[in-house]
């Protein structure tokens, strides 16, 4: 057999990288293959950048720069999210209904309940924590499968979205089911959460983007918590008898996604200006994407917030750039799987051939 | 013509040089024990044999041939047939342990492709008969102690057709009944012609059934003892200095008890107990396979509930309802069966060295929460310095030392920060003499708390204990508590 | 390369629009984008095209990147009128020509174009009243939430409305990878659980092909009738073949009216004066009608029914007509 | 703490059910849980039919139930194969794309290249297991994450499908890229596929969904390689240490949910008749969630093929009978979604009650 099959135990989830050095060559040789590794999605994304700005100078255009940054602060919020619960070992397939609902939630909450931004944000962002719990609670009260559990909350929501308004969309002057004509409209400055920039440059969700994500990666990468939300991923029998409580571990990271979910769902509503049921269908999709190319960021191969912001990012650009080389849609799907298929053989693959 | 013939082997891993030009032969029809300080590189050398770790340098002869098995399947059919040291490496969670003990046959393609689960159990139940053991075939493999994992892996070794058996550690958490009859299976086995290789840091096994002694140090070979073998020869030898007698007396114990359980019952069926221990005390719990050992200890930590009885700790009594509980009482513990109990996977946050003794302690090392600074580091240092761990480094990943050394920094963790009461679940699995030693030296010197040590070999349990306690059937057996004397001789009876 | 005669810019050439879709996918609007592209081309025109994902946001986001390419006009390809109003404003600031289709932006700067989704959903219930009378018992197929499909069902509401001796029986529809197949299995419980039903009002072409498909699996199709929007090559097929159930659709050609979009941003571009409505108008095709001109596909069709490949809105002499 | 807290270790990935009976009494209940546990799903699908069937008497009749069956035919197909996946310790995320490029295949090749039923078919499964061997290089071989790397596939094939038509749908009369005319078209007899019934009562793809079903759970429950597919799945190392080629056994998995893919792509281009553009993304998500149900059924609490059939005429059911009902579409993903949690709380809560 082949170096599959030759891989030293004991291996539980991950496989240790080995790398076996004879001589300097060799050994200089692996240091460059571990740099090119860990670095390859970095690499990738200059390489693109270059090509892009070459072909097209607008590319490089502060404000396209920053109009990329806006286009994933949603998807990256998500993805930071995903990455809390695959730490703790778990996978939160509600994260894009949450984000859709929330979105319904925002808009109902203004146009029928006539409240304002201040009202709004809390309320929405506590109902991403409520589902967080209740996915928490199936998980680690009733044991269900995370995926599991998460998949029959993102059917539920999906559905539930719908019904207060009978499956339509939420905008000014909606007509509820009962007849009756709401009168409330979107607070113009909780639009502001999506369209306004920071000294005319930097929007409010690349803020909150930026926010959440040094927020997290402190929390999961150099604190306690961090360290005990890995733990229990890694092992979680070892987690307990070391004395922390799982339970609370893993109610924290799904009540993180589930809120962050639905702070992703604000920023659309704020974009948008209303209360659109279609939104939000490729969410889930690209914030798992990102989360897992954040794995192959830095070579790091496990979930990583930084890693996550990186990969969403690596997907805007190329997204952005094919877009300004006017590609049409259906290469852009194509090649995004192309270019991770690359990134991915780069980042998984060198470690491999001289083991 | 030897049946082995292994010819200055070498294997490196990064900086270490886990085998350095080993060379040894073995013969049809002989036991030959493996001796070694941890780390030496025992287990590598069984690696490189059965065909999970490929060599850097040297050649291995089987039979004649050239032998460099790609893959476990090549090394078995070739004749090689090997029980790893650890014993999550049998079966899966999700498969019974019928399934676990007939793994190796699925996976043969000369066998039936259909399989039915009365056939998966009647060809189970004929293997588990061949050697005499005893275990629920319809469990899940998930689900059973270490020590019947190892029974099933000794179990379908034996039950293979071999030239060379491999044995790395079978009975580290055996009880003298099981290691028994393997070995007389073993005596058997070497009769039809069997060569076996037998790695242990028991010497009282090697004692019972070895021909012939190699001790390897540093990756190398460095002494070979024939019948009749001076073992204390040999572990000079191995471990590079003279092994003291064991243990300086035992100490009375004196005072009010730091811990004390009344009319505790662990099982519905099981009889009350007392138990009680005291401050400066070291007692161990010794008792065979099954008998609740385990299942004490887990008790007083929190994690399964005390189905009657009171504790008490330091006059206040003790009702923990996890191990949060317990620890913040001041209770802590050394889980058996390292991997599940204490060690994060490879390549994942926490499987370095230092943070696998860190994990409980954090929240008193790091006041603020932060992970600023290098108290783990340095605690990891201490530690190695203190129990001689062969490592790299207090970042390396746990999974880079060998076994014993993986034991040793799961003491160092319950080490690392004072407790009242420590307890300590089969602590010395896979530690060498040398090193056993030193830990029990280092456990008996704290005199500010008590200890409760479960082992199931009653040589370690004289070698570090003040008093014995023998379970039995979930229940505290009052003739057996009391003299060490008495009990050795009742157990090795 | 400019166009001789043609106003400013367009006589020395090189203007760039920029098409910026709500959805790609699909034939209607991959067809709007071919007729978009074709008619570009024929005015030397650099047309960047946008690729939609549903995702409003990034409909906006895409409207700035136009207008940092230094586009001259953009024309708009649905949307959400809420999320577009503000950035729309910002280009119009930047003096880029806009045009929107089938979005209604509610800014007098911008002409808008229109394939008129009430006068489509009328013309099919024309049909089915010519065929069946005002008293019947009739299947709907709706989801919410999709712009054209809302509009459709206004008219729907008000036909209800107006004539009482229509009994809605069962309302059911999914828009999924297998809308077809999905709308079948449902069409299937609700044809078995209402067995009256004579007539369904299908307002999307995926629809109507779901429910012929159960009519076919269930051995219903001379007992029902399905009236239809949109078509295709698939569905003129599905429409003419041997006792179909499906016997009228209503639809504009999409290419006509990327067409006739472009148009409308050229002229824009050029300084030249631009109705405020531009409405391309929907034809009925009949399952008689199609059979009778022996039209298998969507060229045929153009090419037999004049009226639905050509239209004469927002054209002017330099433009050049024939495009397919 | 609590329950969670207290559990015995050592822990895996199941959890023992220990169940302390004291008296006769708690025995009988103890069994009574334990087949209500078991049977929760069946009970539920019990329940929902006697509902449907009074208040709707079409919904027994013999015509409708093989609708239920035709309409959850693909899901279940789709749903084995991420089974046989989720056994081997992987997971497909491209199945619902390999399904929706198969259409795409079939039509192309019957529509532009004139194929035959006999031709397109054996292609069209050979493309679906060609997608399972580069799945399983990029697992096995390059040793990327399964998620990952499936994830990659899902974005690849789902750009991959529109290329040769640049985004157009096939049917007859296509006009290529090129300019010129398609000149084929779909076989009848492929259509058969999706539209014939044996007997006139049981369609082609019922019978095609049956077959599957118990082929695989015959390999999957009742051979060795079945054994060795979840030994895979529970310890990797483990198996490859027992002398298993776990290479091959993963290969063989992510070959078999590639086909069975393809497989569901035939039967929805049969019973459309033209290729139409999808994501698949609709198809993903119920595919596993039959198979996620499928954990739940039997109590067995891992993946198996006979809980994934049933998950998904369970989920079958629902619809039609809410279809029958006449209930407005968007309850219908809500009521999904609470019957789910209602049948999981009953499954995995129950054993937990008493522990
Ligand atoms: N995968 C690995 N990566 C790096 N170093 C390793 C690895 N495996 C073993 N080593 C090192 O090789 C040396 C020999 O280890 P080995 O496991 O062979 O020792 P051993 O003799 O079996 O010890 P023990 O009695 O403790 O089981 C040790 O220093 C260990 O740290
Ligand atoms: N999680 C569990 N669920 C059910 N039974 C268990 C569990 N863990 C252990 N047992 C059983 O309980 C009995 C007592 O186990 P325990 O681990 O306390 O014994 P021990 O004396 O420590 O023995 P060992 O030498 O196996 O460690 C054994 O028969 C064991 O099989
Ligand atoms: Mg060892
Ligand atoms: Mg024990």
């Amino acid at each position: 057999m082949t170096t599959a099959d030759t891989e030293d135990f004991p291996v539980a989830k991950k496989q240790p990288g080995i790398l076996i050095v004879d001589d300097r060559a060799a050994r200089w040789l692996g240091g460059a293959t571990a740099i090119l590794r860990s670095g390859a999605v970095f690499v990738l994304l200059a390489v693109l950048a270059v090509i892009f700005a070459l072909a097209q100078p607008a590319f490089i255009n502060l404000n396209n720069l920053m109009s990329i940054l806006q286009a994933v602060s949603v998807v990256a919020i998500l993805g930071a999210g995903v990455t809390v619960t695959l730490a703790v070992g778990g996978f939160d397939l509600s994260i894009g209904a949450v984000a859709a609902s929330s979105v319904m939630a925002a808009s109902y909450s203004m146009i029928v309940w006539k409240l304002d931004v201040y009202e709004t944000v809390p309320l929405v962002l506590a109902f991403g924590a409520v589902v967080g719990l209740l996915n928490a609670f199936l998980i680690v009260r009733l044991r269900v499968p995370d995926l599991l559990a998460t998949l029959s909350m993102m059917f539920l929501l999906s559905g539930l979205q719908l019904i207060p308004t009978a499956g339509r969309s939420i905008s000014a002057g909606l007509s509820l089911p009962d007849g009756s004509k709401a009168t409330g409209a979107y607070d113009p400055h909780f639009l502001l959460i999506g369209r306004y920039s920071l000294f005319g440059t930097v929007p409010v969700s690349v803020v909150l983007m930026l926010l959440v994500a040094v927020a997290l990666f402190v929390l999961t990468e150099k604190t306690r918590i961090g360290r005990l939300l890995f733990a229990t991923g890694g092992n979680e029998v070892a987690t307990r008898l070391a004395g922390a409580s799982t339970v609370r571990l893993k109610t924290l990271a799904y009540v993180i996604s589930g809120t962050l979910a639905s702070l992703g769902g604000i920023i659309i509503a704020a974009r948008v200006g209303r209360g659109d049921v279609s939104s939000g269908g490729s969410l889930l999709m690209d914030a798992v994407a990102a989360s897992l190319i954040g794995y192959a960021v830095l070579g790091l191969r496990r979930p990583n917030v930084l890693g996550t912001i990186v990969g969403a990012v690596f997907v805007g650009v190329l997204l952005n750039g094919l877009t300004m080389l006017n590609a049409p849609y259906y290469t852009q799907d194509f090649v995004k799987g192309a270019v991770l298929v690359g990134a991915l053989a780069l980042t998984y693959g060198l470690g491999r051939s001289n083991a | 013509m030897p049946l082995l013939h292994v010819d200055n082997l070498s294997r490196s891993f990064e900086q270490t040089r886990a085998l350095d030009a080993a060379s040894l032969t073995v013969e049809r029809g002989e036991i030959v024990a493996l001796m070694g300080a941890n780390g030496a590189g025992k287990s590598t050398l069984v690696k490189i044999l059965s065909g999970v770790l490929s060599a850097d340098g040297g050649t291995v002869t089987l039979k004649g041939n050239p032998f460099a098995p790609g893959s476990p399947a090549e090394a078995a059919a070739a004749g090689v047939v090997t029980v790893h040291q650890s014993t999550d490496l049998v079966g899966a969670p999700g498969l019974t342990v019928a399934d676990a003990l007939l793994l190796n046959r699925f996976a043969d393609r000369g066998q039936p492709f259909f399989v039915s689960r009365r056939g998966i159990r009647r060809q189970a139940q004929a293997i588990l008969d061949a050697v005499g053991f005893e275990l629920p075939l319809d469990r899940d493999f998930g689900d059973i102690p270490a020590a019947d994992r190892q029974l099933v892996a000794i179990a379908r070794a034996l039950a293979n057709k071999a030239d060379l058996l491999i044995l790395d550690e079978p009975t580290a958490s055996l009880s003298a009944d099981e290691s028994r009859r393997l070995f007389e299976v073993l005596l058997r086995l070497r009769r039809n012609g069997l060569a076996i290789l037998y790695i242990s840091h028991r010497t009282a096994d090697l004692e019972a059934i070895a021909d012939r002694a190699l001790v390897m140090r540093g990756g190398a070979v460095v002494g070979a003892f024939a019948r009749p073998i001076d073992f204390s020869q040999a572990i000079e030898t191995m471990i590079g200095r003279k092994l003291q007698s064991a243990r300086p007396g035992a100490r009375q114990a004196q005072g009010a008890p730091i811990f004390e359980m009344r009319g505790a019952r662990l099982l519905p069926s099981s009889e009350l107990f007392d138990l009680s221990v005291h401050e400066g005390e070291v007692v161990a719990i010794t008792g065979v396979l099954g008998a609740g050992k385990s299942r004490l200890l887990s008790a007083i930590f929190g994690t399964i509930p005390l189905l009657a009885g009171t504790m008490v700790l330091d006059g206040r009594p003790h009702r923990p309802k996890s191990a949060a509980d317990a620890i913040a009482a001041g209770v802590a513990m050394a889980a058996e069966d390292r991997h599940r109990s204490s060690l994060m996977p490879p390549s994942w946050p926490g499987n370095s060295l230092a943070a696998t003794i860190s994990l409980p302690h954090l929240a008193k090392w790091y006041r603020h929460g932060f992970l600023f600074g290098d108290r783990e580091r340095r605690e990891a240092e201490r530690a190695i310095e203190r129990l001689h761990i062969k490592a790299p480094g207090p970042l390396a990943s746990i999974w880079t030392l060998s076994g014993g050394n993986q034991q040793k920094v799961v003491l160092a963790r319950w080490e690392a920060e004072p407790s009242r009461l420590l307890l300590l679940d089969e602590p010395f699995q896979g530690v060498d003499v040398g090193a056993r030693h030193d830990i029990i030296q280092a456990i008996r010197r704290r005199t500010d708390r008590a200890a409760l040590i479960a082992t199931s070999d009653p040589e370690e349990a004289i070698e570090v204990a003040d008093r014995i306690i023998v379970i039995d059937r979930h229940g505290i057996a009052d003739a057996a508590s009391g003299a060490v004397a008495s009990v050795f001789e009742e157990l090795t009876a | 390369d400019g166009i001789a005669g043609a106003p400013a810019p367009f006589d020395k050439g090189g203007v760039k629009l920029a098409l910026i879709s709500y959805i790609s996918a699909g034939d209607f609007f991959q067809a709007y984008q071919a007729g978009a592209e074709a008619q570009a081309k024929a005015l030397g025109i650099d047309l960047r095209v946008f690729p939609g994902r549903q995702d409003a946001s990034e409909q906006r986001e895409q409207i700035l990147q136009a207008v940092n390419l230094g586009v001259s006009g953009i024309v708009i390809d649905h949307g959400l009128p809420e999320s577009l109003t503000d950035v729309v404003q910002q280009a119009l600031d930047k003096g880029v020509k806009v045009v929107a289709f089938d979005v209604n932006l509610n800014n007098p700067k911008i002409p808008q174009v229109e394939q008129s989704d009430h006068e489509l959903a009328q013309l099919a219930l024309d049909q089915v009243v010519k065929e069946n009378g005002k008293s019947f018992s009739a299947g709907y197929v709706y989801v919410a939430g999709f712009a054209p499909l809302d509009r459709r069902n206004e008219i729907w509401d008000k036909f209800k409305a107006d004539n009482s001796g229509v009994v809605e029986k069962a309302r059911f529809g999914n828009v999924s990878d297998t809308t077809a197949a999905t709308t079948a299995d449902q069409a299937k419980a609700a044809l078995t659980a209402n067995p009256d039903i004579k007539v369904v009002f299908a307002p999307y072409d995926e629809f109507a092909r779901g429910v012929k498909l159960a009519a076919g699996d269930l051995g219903i199709a001379d007992k029902i009738k399905i009236y239809s929007a949109d078509v295709s090559t698939a569905d003129i097929q599905e429409i003419t073949e041997d006792g179909s159930p499906w016997v009228a659709t209503v639809a504009t050609n999409p290419a006509v009216v990327g067409a006739v979009s472009i148009r409308a941003a050229a002229l824009e571009v050029a300084g030249q004066t631009v109705p405020h409505q531009i409405t391309v108008k929907p034809t009925l095709l009949t399952q008689e009608s199609l059979r009778a001109a022996g039209v298998k596909t969507i060229e045929d069709l153009a090419a037999k029914v004049p009226a639905f490949n050509t239209s004469d809105a927002a054209t002017a002499s330099w433009i050049p007509q024939k495009l397919f």
